[in-house]
């Protein structure tokens, strides 16, 4: 998977209050935090972890990372992430939310470029339950298990995965793509990475309204070869056309986006859609696996 | 955030592209003496909403007395929920031809794109549905943004003769220097028509701003609620993603997404939501905001019953739990809330919810379907 | 190799004196012109090639091409090559002389990122005798044969390869990374391109005064476990310090780039170094191959 | 192209690096005054080269008499074939650390790159190989050039306190946009001085100016021969790449390279090259450019033979032959001239030398061990 036990992880902006609540939270859950960064903080230490002024000397110090967590300002997010880039770490987690989208833009144009993976921005990040934790998800929620969790949101992804947990079926491993309408990874790529995956036998697929992600998703899916099998809940069912519901992303307009054209792109690719959340174990147990 | 025309306009300008001579009018007194001096004009509705020609907010005027008539129309109007309350009255432009040009971003490629049609006049999703052939989309990086071989590109394709690729050029390269210098998500130009002597000229602009970007552009930030009802703007000065609804369950949320889901939930057990209110804004729900929310909607009329449904990750249940309470205790409102609390202090949470007396539920579908009931009249 | 007889070929400022004339040289040489663009030019014909006003219909109306070469002048080549490579063509030759050092270094490294091969700028192009050539070089000099030359400089490539022709040696591809201080490819990239050719069994490194190609060259080179045999050959031994003789890369400076640091750092890697150009074909024969 | 120090400094200072207060001073007199004016001084020639310090271009003056007598001797020197026309006469500054700061292009890596080191005043070149744990080397794409990360990376390696990267932000930005705007190749601060006070100032400043960007910049075209011997600047007014050599050979060739190996060459069999001149300039080289440069070396008294060595590709022989045959007729020179002819159109040429009793080799080798015979006495 995209990172286990042995990931090496570094935390950009880890003396902020949420960087330094998570860290304590990832640690405790298991997560190899070696190093933190904090421009002017360096020298000082968070739940232990040594923090530094820049990447390059967090690098430097402790022989290298795997993975860095970015919960640096949206204002200074842009610059925190390039300089994640150009110190050659390969997977950054993005929490921040609010990121101006031209800097979201060219810091996700970019990174593609040169070989990173981008989760998110405005991510809860991602959770190989029993393994280790990079971002902020609840993890008491996610039991291990057979399913793979790929999410547009944060809180519902959370539900999501309390009703696989509860149900028995647990989590192989969830990643929030981001609820920003330009994002690292796309469901296709995030699916891909789960069809590599040993642990993971089927997949869900939490999307919303707005934007085409689920419909260029089913699109991809109906195509393929070899599969496994997804489920889908899309939210927003309810929402007004035009209006902005909360996420950048979930906005329904240039005729793209309404719940009824990503439900009919998924149904018509084999992949059945929820009507509510509490339905997703019953649909994939209905799979017959 | 959506610029108002004759302010896009007025950008447009300063970045080289050609507008149509123009006034800005309060009044139909305004509007008699701009056409006096402008001759046969246009009118237009100036709301920050699409589609505003089939809703009366485009009038051609001969003359001033029409022009009086036709303005003291409009500025009665409402259009999709907006108060019309300025016109802009334009010089009508002899067209031979009329065009699609804009920049936005491509959310699949993670690219800027240029999209640019034969055709103008009409709402892209309706070309791209229609006449897809009429239509170039071409990418580029969001670092370079122009360069002159997407005019070249561009002009080729619909068509314009040689002599015109160089106001292309400029009008391309202006997109992209408005787009970088406003944070804009968009920048259309719908219809650029080709005038009678051959030249480029922007009968339409619009510029959505990137509502993140606007703590760098002071003077666009005070206009961000204006698209807004007088509800969502007392919301959203709160701090609030706030979306009015029809309904009359009020619903509070963290996150988008399961906002969303809530609302959905409501529906699918017969309710109807009153609105979106997610009390997320990046460092999770501290006990205030919650407090504000819960007020907010026991203090709407329309709601019957409020509906909080937290899942906690950076949100830490007890301090949601106080701010609920709070909220009751200081508007005193007997209206019932529902309150479905999982997450972070979980059980502290529940904890100080039941002993204020409330109904609390881990399970969502049991809170959504309680707090159904209880807007048709079941009792709490 | 990097081209060959099927190669389909645009040339991008196909209409000027320059381009005009060596399209003509190459169609006759046999390379598969297919399409060629000059912008307003659009609907004429070159030498019986059809001209576009773009690249973007160019690759429409011909089907697509593997390669495009550049003659565009200097102040519009920067715009040209990033056309072509937004357009997707994989391999450019890029024959312009005196781009502006910053548009030269911002395509190429953009070129890089994406995938791109850039030969040039700044070059005569290259050449797989009895195949095609994508440039300038007089072909008439390059017969068929077992050497494969690399060079940073124009016509004294073509004196190279006229030794190795006349000494029965022959060329077996012809590659001129470009003469400017920012180049699309560098001797280590064309080096492993010469490893994968079956037909080459020799190299010659051409290089020149100026720079650390060669130095880099060589010390890769002595890294390699298996290797086809080089012989180099260096201008500017009699060349005058911090002056930059014509190419802008021919400088010395920085403590980089003297011709005594780059035939030792060539030596010292097993690879002879030639006191003249004529000696290159008898060090090639003394390698006893 | 590289600037003069204090034009380099009139940049800095307009992107907001700051410089030591100076005046430009072209008399002894005006040193005078100037350090009546400052106080304790610096007086520096503006010579476009480097190591000026070495070669007494660089003196402290604590008197206006002393700034006279010094700025006197200066301004008679020469350092390192410029005449010394200018003086920088600047306000000495007291000075806690020296740094060194640049930005350039890196080949290898095909990128720009920001170059900082603890050490300053010393050479580049000399710190990388003396102290290169002095050193660090951030590369940059260049479409991004800098971004805030960079100056943090830089100031903490350098030990800089927190207060101070606000300070190290602004001279980077400042460096890449001075980078862009100029079309620099390098732009260098050498010493960057922490004064006594803690606030950097640059005490040296360095521009070299890409020569292929100069036409977008005419103010500093026009400068561009002033580092040129006046051979050299009169070569290369008619389009030659020239360079004056101290031998008595005359060389001609086609393309950098080629001219580099037949120099090198003639070296090899025992002559002196006297000149290096690359006809070449982008299109080939054509009938009147060969005629310029043959006649240009025929005139130079030092030429005792001119040795031309083409090797067309863009190049036509014919056109070659033709102008070196024209050169001879219209100078009515005797000086004799080997020419050695490969290429396009290759049998016209060689036709129309042996017609003009001109000696023609296809042989390198052959023509240059012929042009160093005859530079030694041999015949024609």
């Amino acid at each position: 998977m995209i990172a286990g036990k042995n990931t090496r992880v570094l935390v950009q902006g880890i003396t902020g209050k949420e960087g330094s609540f998570h860290t304590k939270l990832m640690l405790e859950y298991g997560t190899r935090i070696v190093a933190g960064v904090t421009p002017g903080k360096g020298g000082s230490t968070v739940h232990g972890v040594r923090v530094f002024n820049t990447v390059r000397e967090a690098l430097r110090e402790t022989g290298g990372v795997d993975a860095s967590v970015v919960f640096v300002p949206a204002r200074a997010a842009y610059d925190a992430v390039l300089e994640a880039v150009e110190n050659d770490i390969k997977l950054i987690v993005v929490v921040t939310e609010g990121i101006p989208l031209l800097e979201e833009l060219r810091i996700v144009h970019y990174a593609k470029l040169k070989g990173v993976t981008i989760v998110g921005p405005n991510t809860p990040g991602l959770i190989v339950p029993g393994e280790t934790k990079l971002g902020i998800m609840p993890a008491n929620y996610y039991k291990p298990g057979v399913v793979a969790v790929m999410s547009r949101s944060g809180t519902l992804s959370y539900e999501v995965a309390w009703q696989l947990s509860r149900s028995g079926l647990g989590v192989s491993v969830a990643i929030g793509i981001g609820g920003d309408p330009v994002t690292g990874l796309d469901f296709i790529e995030v699916y891909n990475m789960f069809l590599e995956d040993p642990k993971t036998r089927y997949v869900v697929l939490v999307g919303e309204i707005g934007g085409d992600l689920e419909e260029r998703f089913a699109k991809y899916y109906s195509g393929l070869a070899e599969k496994k099998p997804v489920v889908a809940y899309i939210a927003g069912r309810s929402a007004p056309r035009e209006k902005r519901m909360g996420h950048a992303g979930a906005i329904i307009s240039m005729g793209l986006g309404d719940y009824e054209s990503k439900v009919k792109a998924l149904t018509e690719s084999g992949i059945p859609v929820a009507r509510k959340v509490s339905d997703i174990p019953s649909l994939l147990k209905g799979l017959g696996v | 955030m959506r610029l108002l025309e004759y302010e896009a306009k007025e950008i447009f300008r300063r970045y080289g592209i050609r507008t149509p001579e123009g006034v800005v009018c309060r009044t139909p007194q305004e509007a008699r003496e701009a056409v006096a001096k402008l001759g046969s004009s246009v009118i237009k509705a100036q709301v920050p909403v699409g589609g505003r020609g089939l809703a009366g907010g485009v009038k051609f005027a001969e003359s001033p007395d029409e022009a009086y008539r036709l303005a003291g129309e409009m500025l009665s109007k409402e259009i999709k929920g907006s108060r019309v309350e300025l016109l802009l009255v334009e010089k009508k432009v002899c067209v031979s031809r009329e065009l699609y040009l804009s920049l936005t971003v491509d959310r699949a490629s993670r690219s800027l794109v240029y999209i640019a049609s034969k055709i103008g006049g009409v709402e892209i999703e309706e070309l791209a549905r229609k006449n897809p052939e009429s239509l170039v989309k071409l990418n580029t990086n969001p670092y370079i943004g122009f360069s002159p071989y997407i005019a070249r590109t561009i002009a080729s394709f619909i068509g314009l003769p040689a002599e015109a690729w160089g106001e292309v050029e400029r009008i391309l390269a202006g997109l992209y220097r408005i787009m970088v210098d406003y944070d804009a998500e968009l920048v259309e130009i719908n219809p650029l028509a080709v005038d009678c002597s051959g030249s480029l000229i922007a009968l339409d602009a619009k510029i959505l701003v990137d509502d993140n970007s606007l703590f760098r552009h002071p003077d666009l930030e005070k206009l961000k609620y204006r698209e807004l009802t007088s509800e969502e703007r007392s919301a959203r000065e709160k701090g609030f993603t706030y979306v009015s609804l029809d309904g009359y369950i009020g619903v509070i949320g963290n996150g988008a997404g399961l906002t969303m889901a809530t609302m959905d939930l409501i529906e699918y057990y017969g309710g109807k939501p009153a609105n979106f209110l997610d009390v997320w804004s990046g460092g999770g729900a501290s006990r205030d905001r919650v407090k504000e929310a819960v007020r907010l909607l026991l203090e709407n009329p329309r709601v019957r019953v409020v509906l909080v449904n937290i899942f906690g990750g950076m949100t830490r249940c007890d301090e949601v739990a106080l701010g609920v309470k709070q909220a009751i205790e200081e508007t005193g409102s007997k209206k019932p809330v529902v309150v479905r609390l999982m997450g972070t202090n979980q059980e502290e949470g529940v904890r100080i919810l039941r002993e204020a007396g409330l109904l609390v539920y881990e399970d969502v579908d049991e809170a959504v379907r309680r707090a159904v009931e209880i807007s048709r009249g079941g009792g709490v």
